[in-house]
């Protein structure tokens, strides 16, 4: 075993995986700075920088995937989707159906995430129940290095095209870069075991698709993905002083959801607390109410998460995102039900 | 490479007949959606595809078919896709808007503009893996207002990209003048990037090949992008059924369809004055005008220009239009006579 | 009471609102015909034909709102909107959180949406649990030619966005173009009710969010949103021969959503079957699950939805989009459970 | 419009001095997120804002803050915005980089590019509805390959609105020379949408102003658009604590922090071969050496040149400097001595 940062073992992997298959090529803004590491050991053709247009280089990527490549493909935060999402919605996401499934599109799109730094609304959007509307596209988030590093593998190894969303809060590189700024005079709550931990000696791809169970519980089971199963596990924590046994699933991958492990988790306790950092409404905490509900589970529900643009004011940010303390009082209240 | 003016008619006759016959499928309900024909555009897709070898790339909009058909596609395949047959090119779930065929490195898309991006993305990996392989991003002069497009430009531009861009410039975005949207113009916001660009005379395949075959050269070579702005006519309009082929064609009674509801707009009470209103219907009516004219043939049926520069030996050409009959006649028929007529047989 | 297309009826309510207010412009791709009657009406200024240029004139859209017009923009379909979604993202939905309340954008983005007329699957989308899942956007989908006028005045009148969303099947003007061609040769399940209807002698706001019980029922709550709420209405009448009792509830409004509304009407039954023919996973489906959980009614609940990429051929396309046959066996299932 | 030198070397000094005390706050970490400051842009927000009058509107990027404080916001509420505070600006729900004014029509965004679409946007209403009345875009050389600024420079031209669009060139896009992304040249490519461009030493106060006032009088009397081009120098570099910046202030230990990596990539087994490596490692060494170059004023601190130019009355220029330092400074000081200091407080 070794201990890695969060970001470290990205990078550690995407090597590792590099060195091994000399189609993956990774694209986007300043990667030859962000990257330098594998801009120097792979060179500017493997790595290279992108004028500001996502638009369009997110499409290039889909095409040069479709044309024997296997481009990891950057954009800077989720948030600037927005302007590369036709490639996605109807490119990336559609070729293997409109081929009747004989073309695939091998891609990796890597983009940051999420909030608790004071960057704004609209630099700190998770968007993954978004993205995992759309048919065909995969969406993980991983919470730890391990899974960073495991599922960035299975990523790249993946035929179909893949969102892979790093949270600024655990991702060590972007943490410094735009959170502190290398300051010493701020403080954000940065969940420990999420941005540094072991990884394994030899990297091995984590299966998409797959949730894990971080805790078990007796009374109450939070389901949750990213840097919310870290304020999860905290509260978990806290509930125990309420004599409440709270059980933590990590999803993992969003899309496809792990709906059976999801269905067993929660049928064990019969309540489910869903703690999403993406946006409330038309996501994935209503996903998993329907999972629940289609399965025929009659589970007590409640939702943490994110209900509207969030604020640049810690305060009101710490307020909009899920935090720990709402856990604890939501959890209180399905428990009193 | 040799010019086959032969070849090159050949193939602009087969691509003529199969849309025909399109055409006739769609009228008699056997295809669905929008469907965007290529007739007049024929040139354009022959003197370029011609080009293309092994390893080199399409990336198409939504009129693809003439190309596809050109660079060896089976037509029944093709047909079966546009009659919507599990059997088809895309297993009846692309569509003759969706078309792919991996094995030529071919991709249709609906979105415009979207060929841009993709070529670019097929060049890099040309690049990478295949040099001196190539790829084509075929468009109408309406996308070169898309930013993706432009972005495109750029990337292909800074990187040398082995790409030629060709851009089917027929004047119209459905209703739209492409001239009155567009500022400056095609050739000069190209040549800004770095580009280099030919403009040519789209109906005409000797010259379109010519043009095509340096650029193509040239990005084999590792020379860089090359952009063609190629001219050409489209008299079939947008989609099949469109409204304004048939004011060109019926003029009188559907005009009616479209004056009768413009007229009352014209009395309601408010509104601009009735000077500017009689203004805007004036300019309604001049497009209306522009269009019929522009949608019949004046010198540019490519295949007639075609035609004339083979007729010194007759016997040869007719020979050809009837193989090509004869073989798009066999391709429906073979389409057709299936059991498995999914969607055609509903009707 | 007057009797009239949809898509006539939308264009009368508009012209409407376009007499009574100078402030209200339409831009869009070929607005000058697809819009004849207004532009000469209207004249180019407010009718305002645009390059494909969807990304900067969304965006120019909303500077126009901002700066004091009330710009209706047509994007012409919703599958287009990739191209744009930045300026609804980061823009049109965040100008009045970001300016703390203080700054609106008046807009309505008129598109239209859905499938049934085999046009495959990047020209049929629906989205709207999609766009419902950004907060700050208001997204309409009217089912009758009465909604149709009466949401299109309340979306003009709105101080924030409106994503007015017009379905092909019932929009008569969409639908002679793309559907027929205006051939006699070709079919489609056009739901008679809501293609052509009464509309009021003089149009009245529809109120937004508020849904509306198209039929009462005793066994089953069905609710669904435009077309869908005609396959549902279909399929109640079908299910009566099996002595079940369906009532329908059409929401006329995603987001926000009638939570109210849905509850009452699914409480009367304790069962519920979406009908949403935008994709099903992380959408409206499950936004109404959630609803049903966090308002503490235990309902048995089934979905009738896009699962895919919906596909050209029509008799794949019929099974990919709800249809009152499936609806009914759905329906059946529900009941057996 | 008669230009007053002086008025607009105190613009620039107020915002100097402002941006410096945003710096002590954010390192004592009062700020948060990406701060973005415009020290060394102050001579091209002074020589444009200057010519904006009531009904004008400013569509801003994500390094708004000397456009707002010379276009006569409040700069209590602005730094009260910075500060998160719920009497902000925005109520401290925007934040520095989402600035919003209705009354000024100033908005600002964290999204490349879009300032251009917004702008036009802006001017389109003012044609509507403020005949006379302009709007301008202000932007980085990193945006002109953003598609939706190329579609919003089109509009402009195609409409004829009264739009200036201020491209802030100070060669790089966070760690990237833009030259090193854009095909062409900016300028060229601007023409090419037959928009007229002006392009200036944007460190030169008087220089930006004639060129700004010309282009907007132009656009007031209904002569359409004009593009800026205006070269400046941004020694703080890209966000406050720009690894790139440290390292050219701090050579010896920042160099250790990203070399050491790097020599380790140097010598890991697969990949490149060495020379290549070397090659590479060179580029990112070069880019730091230029980086570190470009992050010093040279001659172009615009403030240095337009107190050259005013020195001919040394009294008057030290009067207004203390004047400027005293008003933010008491700015400061009321921004910091509420009660409810939300964010900071916390600190
Ligand atoms: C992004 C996008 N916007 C709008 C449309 C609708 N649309 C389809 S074809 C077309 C006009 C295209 O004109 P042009 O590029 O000149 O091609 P042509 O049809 O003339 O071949 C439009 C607006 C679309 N398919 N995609
Ligand atoms: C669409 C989008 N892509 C990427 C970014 C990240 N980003 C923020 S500023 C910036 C560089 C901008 O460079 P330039 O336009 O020259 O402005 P400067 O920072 O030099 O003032 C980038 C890439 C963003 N904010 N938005
Ligand atoms: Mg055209
Ligand atoms: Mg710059």
């Amino acid at each position: 075993m070794r201990n890695m940062g969060f970001s470290d073992a990205i990078e550690d992997a995407l090597a590792h995986a590099m060195a091994h298959d000399d189609k993956i090529i990774v694209l986007g803004e300043d990667v030859h700075m962000l990257r330098s590491n594998l801009f120097v050991r792979f060179g500017k053709e493997r790595v290279r920088a992108t004028p500001i247009s996502e638009g369009a280089f997110v499409g290039l990527a889909v095409g040069a995937a479709m044309a024997g490549l296997r481009p990891v493909v950057e954009v800077m935060f989720a948030d600037f989707l927005g302007v590369a999402m036709d490639a996605l919605l109807n490119h990336a996401a559609k070729t293997n159906r409109f081929s009747g499934g004989r073309w695939n599109v091998p891609l990796v799109v890597r983009v940051a995430c999420g909030g608790g730094y004071g960057d704004g609304g609209q630099h700190e959007q998770s968007l993954w129940g978004w993205l995992a509307h759309i048919p065909g596209l995969t969406v993980v988030v991983p919470s730890t290095p391990a899974d960073a590093g495991g599922l960035m593998l299975s990523a790249i190894q993946c035929d179909d095209p893949v969102i892979y969303m790093e949270h600024k809060l655990l991702s060590n590189f972007w943490f410094d870069l735009m959170g502190t700024g290398r300051r010493e005079t701020v403080q954000f709550d940065v969940p420990a075991q999420g941005a540094y931990g072991s990884v394994p000696q030899v990297w091995h791809p984590v299966p998409i698709g797959r949730a894990i169970i971080r805790r078990d519980g007796e009374d109450l089971s939070i389901v949750s993905v990213g840097v919310g199963v870290h304020r999860a596990m905290e509260a978990a924590v806290a509930l125990e002083d309420h004599r409440i046994s709270a059980g933590v699933l990590d999803l993992r991958t969003v899309s496809p959801l792990d709906r059976e492990t999801v269905c067993s988790f929660i049928s064990k306790t019969g309540r489910m607390l869903v703690v999403d950092e993406d946006y409330r409404d038309f996501g994935l905490s209503g996903e998993l109410a329907a999972s629940a509900l289609e399965a025929g589970i009659p589970v007590r529900y409640g939702r943490v998460c994110t209900s509207d643009t969030i604020p640049y004011c810690r305060d009101l940010e710490d307020d909009m995102l899920p935090s720990t303390h709402t856990i604890v009082s939501t959890a209180l209240e399905l428990m009193e039900e | 490479m040799q010019m086959d003016l032969w070849e090159l008619c050949k193939q602009m006759l087969r691509s003529r007949i199969f849309e025909e016959a399109v055409i006739q499928l769609w009228e008699d309900g056997f295809i669905f959606g929008e469907m965007h024909v290529g007739i007049g555009e024929e040139a354009i897709a022959a003197g370029v595809v011609a080009q293309l070898r092994d390893g080199d790339a399409m990336a198409l909009d939504h009129r693809p078919t003439p190309s596809l058909l050109m660079r060896g596609i089976d037509p029944v395949l093709l047909l079966r896709e546009f009659l919507g047959c599990p059997d088809g090119l895309c297993c009846g779930i692309g569509g003759h808007m969706h078309l792919f065929s991996q094995e030529h490195l071919a991709a249709s898309s609906g979105i415009v503009g979207a060929s841009g991006p993709t070529a670019v993305g097929f060049a890099l990996a040309a690049q990478h893996l295949r040099p001196g392989t190539v790829a084509v991003a075929f468009f109408g002069d309406g996308a070169i207002n898309q930013g993706m497009l432009m972005e495109a430009l750029n990337l292909a531009a800074i990187w040398k990209l082995p790409v030629l861009f060709v851009c089917k410039d027929n004047e119209w975005a459905i209703t739209t003048l492409s001239q009155s949207v567009t500022a400056g113009n095609i050739v000069d916001r190209v040549r800004a990037f770095g580009i280099r660009v030919a403009e040519v005379n789209g109906s005409d395949v000797e010259a379109v090949w010519k043009a095509a075959n340096e650029a193509i050269d040239r990005a084999r070579k590792g020379e860089g992008p090359s952009f063609l702005q190629a001219h050409c006519c489209r008299p079939e309009g947008h989609l099949l059924g469109d409204p304004m082929v048939q004011m060109a064609h019926h003029p009188i009674s559907e005009m009616k369809k479209t004056t009768v509801p413009l007229l009352k707009s014209i009395t309601k009470r408010e509104g601009g004055s009735l000077a500017e209103r009689a203004r805007s219907m004036g300019m309604v009516a001049s497009l209306i005008g522009k269009t019929a004219k522009d949608r019949f043939w004046k010198q540019d049926d490519p295949l007639e220009l075609v035609r004339n520069k083979l007729k010194f030996d007759h016997a040869r050409l007719k020979l050809m239009e009837e193989e090509a009959n004869r073989e798009i006649q066999q391709v429906v028929q073979a389409a057709l006579m299936t059991d498995e007529l999914g969607t055609g047989g509903r009707q």
